[in-house]
């Protein structure tokens, strides 16, 4: 085995109803120090998480989803999202927030972090994957 | 008499929203709040359980839920009507009891 | 009218206690009176004065215990979920041999039939919970 | 309003899983002292909870099932099943607990606890109730 | 390369048991524990659902999970197997890695 | 084989943390290492000396402290979830200025760190939860 592991942070909770969605983020952003190979994984209401407009003022409570838009700061720049649930919920891509990073390798090039998938691809990509982190 | 009930799980998730569907009486009110706001949207796998419910219930969904989720009140089944918390209240009143589908 | 609230999950892992003061806040706005809000299941964890949350998000014991001064509401924590989760008072600190307590201000432990009595003298129950 | 409720205790959770099942068989007993109206409602996952033959020796954890046994002399003695629940899930009533109260309208003749009901009925039931505990 | 999946909820109640199956590769593992053994029992409107992912899927079910629930073991899908909470560690094991489908 | 294993719920309200226990038994009864046990979300709550559960039920505190005893377990409880719940040890009694602890005997609060470093140095995570 490498050094370096692959962990896919697997989300399947849609944010504020329970706190999971926001507790596996700090998880992330915590995880990113370590220098291992992330991606995270949005499926099922997970895929809620990456709604734009979100506005918490009516409930008086935390508003964490620009957290997500500085993952490509801490180099987690693959968001995995299952075209399946997005197709359920009656959702496209043009309403999930526009999340991008600099990728170092092509001159800094601003490039899209969320890459939707099929259920199939998403499967392998748990395969492939050495540690699952579930919430 | 009349019931309003109140459901806080997404209808993708948990199977509340169908259950108070097939147990709720004609007359009732249905608040939708927290993830159960979800049950609200059309174009959903789950939009026509809520559209067919519509002859016998009313539907009613959580302002503050919705805006902290982003859903736009644009992508709302035709019908549904927004309240706020005084609304929740209100409800609660205007109903003779009250069943929360945890 | 008068109403009883009950919460079942603790604070931060659901929605439910947020829920639950926004609604308590706003019954409260109308003019309703607050019989009792009764904490069962989890929801017990809504009681305790030892939390430190962010900065940046709410203080949810504090706002219960605020809006009890504010309002006299009797916030009732059950006392045999409260010791399956480790809620104590004074009196539940000397009963159980406890070397401290956690209950936050204008948070009281007692039985079930509490919530019963609630179930009894209110117009209305509305429970929130997961 | 009559000075006796109906109280109406609706369970929809599977037992052990969860505390819910149980927590709220709590609140039935001593509720039984308040001499009110009393009924429970078993739906959803909430049918598992009378399943005959639970044995938690396993898990090392305790087994409440006896409980319900225990029900009928406290003077709860309607429990109503949805039958559209049972079928769901492959139940019939015969997998279920045999449960019995005394009627002492009937000279103490022993009676069955547990009704079926459809769901139609058991959405007149709430209607009637005064009062709806839900866990 | 295989995955162990647990399921810990009931397929009635919520989706786990549904995604896991639709998001599982061929030759994976799945056992059932807590709330989530309701799905390996036969005759439910869930059996078919696991009946048919078994050509891709092996399917296990925690014993004394089981036994709490009082289900007995002849009302379990023919094709699940039964292991215990050293079986749970084997197939921890046996395979690279652990889905745990909360 | 090195495992380690994560704890989302509290005790009693869920299974979750009796799964844990009961897997990581079997674990230890196998010969394998267990390198940690992680306490997150509701699953903090799992560590704290003031339940008195009742005399007819696993006291699921108690049991993790004897193991960790016996067994040398590392029970680690995430600080960020600790404080939005009210668990407490000495150190966060000092920082956050609170009048007393909870923290049971064989738990330590520490960072989220702890749950990547399991998932590096770990053959398995096993994640328990609702």
């Amino acid at each position: 085995m490498s050094d370096i592991k692959k962990f896919m942070y697997v989300n399947r909770k849609a944010p504020y109803g329970t706190i999971y969605a926001w507790e596996s983020l700090e998880v992330v952003l915590i995880g990113a120090a370590f220098e291992q190979d992330v991606s995270l994984a949005f499926v099922d209401d997970g895929v809620y998480q990456l709604c734009k407009g979100q506005d918490t003022t009516g409930l008086g409570i935390k508003n964490f989803s620009a957290t997500y838009r500085a993952l490509g700061d801490y180099d987690v720049s693959k968001l995995y999202v299952e075209k399946e649930s997005l197709e359920a919920r009656g959702l496209t891509l043009d309403d999930l927030m526009p999340l991008t990073y600099e990728d170092a390798d092509d001159d800094y090039a601003e490039k899209d972090s969320i890459r939707v998938v099929s259920s199939q691809e998403m499967a392998e990509l748990f395969e492939q994957s050495d540690v699952l982190f579930n919430f | 008499m009349s019931i309003l009930h109140t459901v806080n799980k997404s209808p993708f998730d948990r199977n509340s929203l169908e259950s108070c569907v097939r147990l709720a009486a004609k007359g009732g009110a249905v608040l939708m709040i927290e993830d159960g706001v979800y049950g609200a949207m059309k174009g959903t796998t789950a939009s026509d359980m809520v559209t067919n419910a519509m002859k016998d219930l009313t539907f009613y969904v959580l302002g503050p839920d919705l805006k902290a989720r982003g859903v736009d009140e644009g992508k709302l089944i035709d019908g549904v009507k927004v309240v706020d918390y005084n609304g929740f209240v209100t409800l609660t009143v205007e109903n003779d009891k009250v069943q929360s589908w945890l | 009218m008068k109403l009883s609230i009950q919460v079942n999950e603790g604070p931060y892992n659901h929605e439910a206690s947020v829920s639950a003061l926004n609604y308590t806040k706003a019954a409260l706005e109308a003019g309703h009176e607050i019989f009792r809000v009764f904490f069962y299941h989890d929801g017990v964890n809504n009681g305790t004065r030892y939390t430190t949350p962010p900065q940046d998000d709410i203080n949810i014991a504090n706002t219960w215990s605020e809006l009890a001064e504010k309002h006299g509401l009797d916030l009732v924590v059950c006392v045999a979920a409260a010791q399956r989760r480790g809620i104590v008072d004074e009196g539940e600190q000397q009963r159980n041999g406890k070397d401290g307590n956690n209950i936050a201000a204008g948070f009281r432990i007692s039985g079930l039939g509490q919530l019963i009595e609630a179930g009894i003298q209110s117009d209305r129950l509305v429970v929130f919970g997961d």
